[in-house]
């Protein structure tokens, strides 16, 4: 059948099969923006603001925190994170702006929307502000800098892996997420979308749901999907931090633990019960906190003059060396998967 | 047979114990104390800016006002902005229209939804908080529907001038604001279209046997907050450079903050044009200027929920005390 | 009658209490008796409802005190005033539309049953007996009272009063909007009350209705006290006298005016279900009355023609050219003009000023290009305010705050504004005192005699009588009888109203 | 000219009961009926366990809608309860994880509901600010001030016995249990009590009711306070449920309550309306949310299909009363 539902148009770009390591792609042209007439604050103290896509839910909390650590490791960072309460772009806009005219030194940011994001972050690069985004993209000249946390191909193809590898290969699943708007989400389904029909081809979309940010909307439609599918159904994709814990809830509440599996993105603390009773094997996500972590990093070296367009590595404090791809992006490392043995290592 | 008692020249001027007024007073205190703490929130600059972003608001905020007059509301202005924009980039997008074309293909449907609304609330005489919360859902999965929930993008260079472009050194959203403005307070405080609305609001039977056309001017309430909806639209995909179909998400507790704020009653019969604008000003303002001296954007809200209602409290006691 | 000896039930003194911008009552005296029917008479204006209020503890006094059985009482809420068993049935209905009968006769007082809980059936019981106390048969506790006529819902509120086995009764017009037998019956009640040694306080501007009920009367004249007197030691010119400080002499002027060609021909109305094939002609000059009961669909035929609920079929001729009514707009486009009979819910916007609520009907007139000429607005009302004595402290004032009788005067006074063809006019003297009852009778008359055709329903049969040309009579929904001036008396009329057993013949 | 006869008039006779049953009964039509529709489509929709996690799953909206009605009826507004069940639910759990018996766990957010709701109804009583005003105010400070306080952190690592939605009342799931018990007694109350009436009669007619010896502005106060009771029973279904509780607000939760209410037949204007009426509104609208997936709509289409099934069900409720009155004008 055609499309899954809630993927987006652009091209995607499936990984191979297997366990082969990604095939480092072709060395890009930087094609970031520059901010025009900076002050020369190399080596000074600066002041940055970091505005999520949305605060008040757990995994920008996590970057806030990585933030926060960044800024005490390297000493002459002062940072705050503020933005709207819910993922709504209008309000991002509005919040950035404010910062705009309060003349902060930098802006971090992850998009609710890449392109209607765009002129408020040029704004800031013409009035010298330096600007650098992670979790969620821009277009690339409204900003210096990506911190990529791992590419939407290579989330995709840990997804379906570990769908295929806990159903089989010709289970069939069905997919809860946030929006079909929310264009992570929209990405990263149609990169499994890809992946599946490359690697696994046998698997078996059913359908996928909407269930906003809502906890209890999300364990309402996952209880639907089983309810709906009977036997039918094999696993649940969770694509949100807030779907996956209520995916696994509806299907311990329903007896299925063991009969239908859920994968996704999602953040350690939600999950460990979940994990601990083994109705979920392997829970994706990359360490949010050592996100914002470099995201900071990549600012203060952007002022420094540090980074400059055409390297191809950045020093990220403890994080190490991280490596410039797609020209203009940092790219922080392959996802994480937390399972039984890892996951009480974590606290976010 | 004695008529007049005496003129009412005695009391307090009727303007100055006006909910209006006194509000405008505690703006004024408010702006004066921001702005003390921070030198760069009254600056021209800045104060147009935030003219540019409040616009939208502002455009669905006027027709709001003549809605609440007529003690009706209406809920589903935020998905009509949703609808509209995914009208105005499918039109262009997917049928090819002119971009021009697609503009007014946009307004229109905005202005269809909003007499549809109307239409259902005067005939089949749904209250409009069901009518309008019902048009809320509908009008959103509309939108959704129709663009596949795909985003809209690339528009020519010459739109952008409607939402990020400037006249005279004013932002042009904001020009078409004032004009609209000026529009709203005249034909509401000295059409027969404005005392029509009063007389709905206050006592919507003694309008219709006094021979006033209830009806349709209760569609072309509606249909002017849908068409408001519509052209907030534009101006937001201008602004943004990009269509979504979950644009003016939440709007409509926006609009009616700024509208009750203004001291527009949400009985009906009472309310102006210039209350709103300071309503709407206030708001923003308010946001701003907290968010400049530091206050952060959750910290905020919970200052603009006292403001809101403190400022209610502190003009209707004051105005309460002065009659 | 009056039982001079005892304390009185109820006795204030020197009462005063003033609005912004008005002396509403300045050193007023009054007492009820056990037993007695004591009335307040007084202009439009003049502080009636004001002074009960106070005793019933809705406003507070100014200055002055309130005795019950020689003790002085203070009144904060309604509720004291009820506890010292003062009950009242004020001008302004004051019901739930939403609620039955029962339960708006009820509503604070309810029967209960063990627990604690409402007792539906007993207060269902209880209510269908008051209503048969009354001998009201056309009426059901169960009823939704939204959906009740003036009329009916006029009756809620005196059986809510009643409910009260209260030892004051305070009545404020509550003939306004009863016919003729249903204040036969409502007096029935009083005298019965009476017996049981109930002291009640009796507003009416219809002065015969006094002399048939009241023990003694106290006037008011703009919120002082001008007298007291025992109604069988005066008369109805002495008490207009002392009311409106001169003399009225006649009631009906009734002028005859030319008559001409008709204005308004309607064949075969038909509105289901109130209105069944009604043809009539009302001509240039010529006041014809409309006479019925209660729910017998005048105000129905009045709005089907007005437009508001437009016939279903028929045909409306006005100055021999058929036109379609569809809704008011169409209808004071032909030059009609329709004065309802519910002032608060149809003819008055309460919160508008006195200025607007003149100018609404007549704004397409007073607007070029949609602009209100608000110069010429204020003058047309501060015109009608002078022409029909509106007792106002200025235009500006909210119409909410007059009295009962000078809101219809506005209400009146917006609909002559747009200088009419045919008039109707619905109960246009409910609730308004002699002197102004007297004017706007001439002003019909002036009208008339400028070719205005009108047309006049009301429940006064002295004023259909009176004031109409000819008199039609409507019964459920159907004229059934027609007479010329000289040929109504008032036992043709009523009798035709009732609907004997021998139908009435229409005369031609 | 005594006793003059009247005659006797046909009389529409549409007692108060069956005006309001009618109501219900066609909500109580459309659930059934929407069910069975669905059933013929895709039969695991009638499965007991479908049918019984959708009631599981919306329970606390149909018990926050019960006090909705409850403020809506009176002639009031709350645009707050989405985030006065937001903050309730975290104060809950925060109290649960921080070690507190389970019943305190339980009862502080019901107390704490009833305090801030009648305080926000004395505000509207007492200083006669218009209820939307003063809730959309409240709706904002309850909101920012959550994530103030707490960041946005999420509370896990719940108690076990703190899931009140676990349990089971008579072999029926709590939440259920729950919706059933306050539905009942709520409309008995509202039915049989003095206070019941008296919020019918100052959403009817505030002024009448203040001369009928009610208080209207003591009949508000306490409408809010109940309406914060429901609230707070709400929150602790809604929070027990899942083993996380977002320490934000449910996104557009308000919106849903108010949409069951008057869907249910609460008018807006106050003076209308039966509880039952909202619980069984509540029912439909999650039923239709779940019917949607059932069978196989595009979800790209599922919220113009919900919106127009609300509308649907309100224009034919409309549709019925108006023709049930003309029938029953006669003269
Ligand atoms: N709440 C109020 N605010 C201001 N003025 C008022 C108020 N109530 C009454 N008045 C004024 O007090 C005066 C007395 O009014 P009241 O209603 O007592 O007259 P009334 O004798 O009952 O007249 P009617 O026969 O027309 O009912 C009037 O001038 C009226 O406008
Ligand atoms: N027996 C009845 N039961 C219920 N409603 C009735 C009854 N009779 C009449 N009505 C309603 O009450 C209203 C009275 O009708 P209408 O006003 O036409 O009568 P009317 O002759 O003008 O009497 P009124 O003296 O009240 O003006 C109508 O709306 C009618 O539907
Ligand atoms: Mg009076
Ligand atoms: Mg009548």
């Amino acid at each position: 059948a055609g499309k899954w539902d809630g993927g987006d148009d652009l091209a995607t770009s499936p990984l191979e099969c297997g366990m082969g390591p990604a095939a480092p792609a072709a060395p890009m042209k930087y094609d970031g923006g520059q901010p025009t007439n900076a002050a020369d604050k190399a080596g000074k103290e600066i002041v940055v603001v970091d505005v999520p896509k949305l605060i008040g839910i757990g995994y920008f909390n996590a970057t806030a925190k990585g933030i926060q650590d960044a800024a005490k490791d390297i000493g002459n960072v002062k940072a705050k994170t503020d933005g709207p309460t819910e993922a709504k772009i209008d309000e991002q806009i509005k919040f950035i702006d404010n910062y705009i005219t309060s003349g902060v030194d930098g802006i971090l940011f992850a998009a609710n929307d890449p392109v209607a994001i765009a002129p408020v972050l040029k704004k800031a690069l013409s009035k010298g502000i330096h600007v650098v985004g992670y979790d969620a993209n821009s277009t690339p000249d409204a900003r210096e800098w990506f911190v990529n946390q791992s590419p939407f191909n290579g989330i995709a193809k840990s997804m379906v892996d570990a769908m295929a590898k806990e159903t089989g290969e010709d289970g069939s699943f069905a997919i809860v997420t946030s929006t079909f708007t929310t264009p992570n989400q929209a990405r990263w389904i149609a990169e499994m979308q890809a992946y599946a029909a490359k690697c696994h081809p046998k698997l078996n979309w059913l359908e996928t749901v909407e269930a906003q940010e809502d906890n209890n909307l999300s364990f309402n439609q996952a209880t639907t999907l089983i309810n709906k599918h009977g036997d039918k159904l094999k696993g649940i994709f969770g694509m949100t931090s807030v779907a996956t814990p209520a995916s696994a809830e509806a299907v311990t509440k329903a007896g299925q633990c063991g009969k239908v599996a859920v994968v996704g993105l999602a953040t350690p603390n939600a999950m460990k019960p979940y994990v601990h009773s083994d109705c979920v094997k392997s829970v994706v996500l990359w360490n949010p906190i050592d996100l914002g972590y470099a995201a900071t990093y990549v600012m203060r070296a952007a002022v420094d003059g540090k980074l400059k367009p055409g390297d191809t590595s950045v020093d990220a404090g403890k994080l190490g060396k991280l490596n410039v791809i797609n020209g203009s992006e940092i790219l922080l490392g392959a996802p994480y998967i937390f399972d039984k043995a890892n996951i009480d290592k974590f606290d976010f | 047979m004695s008529v007049f008692a005496a003129s009412p020249g005695r009391r307090v001027p009727k303007w100055l114990a006006r909910h209006e007024t006194l509000l405008a007073i505690i703006l004024v205190a408010a702006l004066a104390g921001l702005g003390a703490f921070n030198n760069r929130f009254l600056t021209v600059d800045n104060l147009l800016n935030q003219g540019r972003l409040m616009t939208e608001i502002g455009l669905i905020a006027l027709p709001m006002t003549f809605v609440i007059i007529t003690g009706g509301i209406d809920l589903s202005v935020g998905a009509i902005v949703g609808l509209s924009a995914v009208m105005l980039g499918y039109s262009w997008k997917t049928f090819g229209f002119p971009l021009p074309l697609a503009i007014a293909f946009a307004l229109a449907v905005g202005g269809l939804a909003g007499f549809v609304n109307g239409f259902v609330i005067t005939r089949v005489k749904v209250p409009p908080l069901i009518m309008t919360i019902a048009t809320l859902a509908l009008y959103r999965g509309l939108a959704e529907g129709v663009s596949q929930a795909r985003s809209v993008r690339g528009y020519p260079e010459w739109f952008y001038g409607l939402g990020q472009g400037e006249w005279l050194g004013v932002p042009t959203q904001l020009l078409l604001l004032v004009v609209l403005i000026v529009i709203a307070g005249v034909a509401l405080d000295r059409t027969t279209f404005g005392r029509t609305l009063y007389a709905i609001g206050s006592n919507e039977t003694a309008a219709r046997f006094s021979a006033l056309d209830v009806d349709r001017t209760k569609v072309v309430i509606y249909t002017l907050s849908g068409l408001a909806s519509g052209l907030a639209a534009v101006v937001l995909v201008s602004r943004v450079t990009t269509t979504r179909m979950d644009m003016g998400m939440g709007y409509e507790l926006d609009v009616i903050a700024a509208v009750v704020l203004g001291g527009t009653s949400i009985f009906g019969g009472a309310g102006t044009i210039w209350g709103t604008v300071i309503g709407l000003v206030m708001i923003q303002l308010l946001k701003n200027g907290l968010a400049l001296t530091g206050v952060k954007g959750d910290a905020t809200i919970v200052v603009i929920g006292v403001a809101l209602i403190m400022s209610t409290l502190i003009a209707s006691s004051l105005q309460r005390r002065r009659e | 009658m009056s039982a001079a000896a005892t304390v009185p039930l109820l006795e204030v003194k020197g009462l005063e209490k003033s609005f912004p911008g008005v002396r509403a009552l300045s050193g007023v005296s009054f007492d009820v008796r056990p037993g007695e029917v004591h009335a307040l008479l007084g202009e439009n204006g003049a502080g009636k409802s004001t002074l009960i209020k106070i005793v019933s503890g809705v406003y507070q006094p100014d200055a002055g005190e309130i005795l019950i059985d020689g003790r002085a009482m203070r009144f904060a809420a309604p509720e004291d005033a009820r506890r010292a068993g003062v009950a009242t049935i004020y001008q302004e209905l004051l019901l739930f539309p939403e609620l039955t009968v029962a339960e708006n006769i009820f509503l604070g007082h309810a029967p209960r049953a063990s627990g604690g809980r409402i007792d539906w059936r007993a207060m269902t019981a209880k209510a269908e007996a008051l209503l048969a106390s009354l001998d009201i048969d056309d009426l059901a506790a169960d009823q939704v009272v939204g959906s009740l006529s003036v009329g009916h819902r006029q009756r809620v509120e005196i059986l809510r009063a009643l409910s009260h086995d209260a030892r004051i009764l305070i009545m404020d017009e509550p003939t306004a909007a009863l016919t003729e037998a249903d204040v036969t019956r409502l007096f029935a009640i009083v005298r019965r009350l009476k017996e049981r040694g109930v002291g009640i306080v009796y507003i009416s501007h219809r002065l015969d209705e006094l002399f048939q009920i009241a023990d003694r009367v106290t006037v008011l004249r703009d919120g002082a006290w001008v007298g007291a007197r025992d109604m069988a030691d005066t008369n109805a010119a002495e008490l207009v006298q002392m009311m409106v400080g001169r003399r009225i002499d006649n009631l009906f002027p009734k002028i005859a005016a030319p008559i001409g060609a008709p204005v308004l021909q309607a064949r075969g109305l038909v509105r289901n279900p109130t209105t069944r094939d009604v043809s009539l002609e009302v001509r240039a000059g010529e006041i014809v009355g409309l006479a019925g009961l209660v729910g017998s669909g005048r105000s129905e035929l009045a709005q089907v023609l007005f437009g508001i609920t437009p016939a279903e079929r028929g045909e409306i001729r006005l100055d021999g050219q058929a036109v379609r009514i569809d809704s008011p707009e169409r209808a004071r486009a032909g030059g009609i003009a329709y004065v309802p009979e519910d002032r608060g819910a149809q003819g008055l916007v309460r919160a508008m000023s006195v200025l607007h609520n003149f100018s609404l009907a007549a704004l397409g007139g007073l607007s070029r290009l949609g602009f209100i000429d608000r110069a010429a607005e204020r003058r047309m009302a501060e015109a009608g305010v002078l022409r029909f004595g509106v007792k106002t402290s200025s235009v500006d004032e909210l119409a909410g705050r007059l009295s009962g009788g000078n809101q219809q005067k506005i209400v009146l006074g917006k609909w002559l504004a747009n200088n009419p063809k045919l008039l109707i006019l619905d109960e246009p003297t409910r609730g308004i005192d002699v002197g102004a009852k007297a004017e706007i009778h001439r002003l019909m008359c002036e009208l008339a005699g400028e070719g205005v055709a009108i047309l006049m329903i009301s429940s006064e049969l002295p004023e259909v009588l009176g004031m109409s040309d000819r008199v039609l009579v409507m019964r459920e929904g159907r004229l059934v009888a027609e007479f010329d001036r000289a040929h109504a008396t008032s036992q043709a009329v009523g009798a035709a109203m009732m609907g004997g057993d021998d139908p009435m013949e229409r005369a031609a | 000219m005594s006793a003059i006869p009247v005659p006797r008039l046909a009389l529409p006779r549409a007692g108060i009961f069956r005006r309001f049953a009618s109501q219900e009964a066609l909500l109580a039509l459309a659930v059934i009926g929407l069910a069975i529709a669905v059933g013929f489509v895709n039969p695991r929709f009638l499965a007991y366990r479908n049918l019984a996690d959708i009631l599981l799953g919306n329970a606390y909206i149909a018990i926050a809608a019960i006090g909705m009605s409850m403020v809506i009826i009176s002639g009031n507004i709350d645009i707050s309860v989405g985030a006065l069940i937001g903050v309730l639910a975290t104060v809950s759990g925060s109290l649960a994880v921080a070690g507190a018996p389970t019943l305190v766990a339980w009862i502080v957010p019901v107390v704490l509901g009833v305090l801030v709701m009648a305080a926000q109804g004395a505000v509207v009583a007492y200083l006669r600010i218009p209820a939307i005003v003063v809730t959309l105010g409240m709706m904002s400070i309850l909101k920012g001030g959550l994530i103030s306080v707490t960041g946005g952190k999420w509370i896990t690592d719940l108690p076990q016995g703190f899931h009140l939605a676990d349990l089971n009342l008579l072999g029926v799931p709590m939440p259920v249990a729950i919706m059933v018990v306050a539905t009942a007694l709520a409309a008995l109350w509202m039915r049989y009590s003095a206070s019941g009436r008296a919020i019918y009669a100052t959403g009817g007619n505030a002024e009448a009711a203040r001369l009928c010896g009610v208080n209207p502005q003591r009949t508000v106060v306490m409408v809010f306070a109940l309406h914060g009771f429901f609230a707070g029973i709400a929150t602790l279904v809604y929070a027990t449920q899942l083993r996380v509780i977002q320490s934000t607000t449910p996104p557009g939760l308000e919106l849903t309550v108010i949409t069951a209410a008057v869907v249910g037949g609460v008018s807006i204007l106050g003076g209308v309306g039966t509880v039952v009426g909202a619980t069984l509104a509540a029912i439909l609208i999650a039923e239709i949310t779940s019917a949607l997936v059932f069978v196989n709509i595009s979800p790209y289409w599922t919220d113009s299909l919900r919106g127009g099934l609300i509308l649907a069900t309100v224009i034919a409720d409309i549709v019925r009363r108006r023709r049930r009155a003309s029938r029953g004008r006669r003269i």
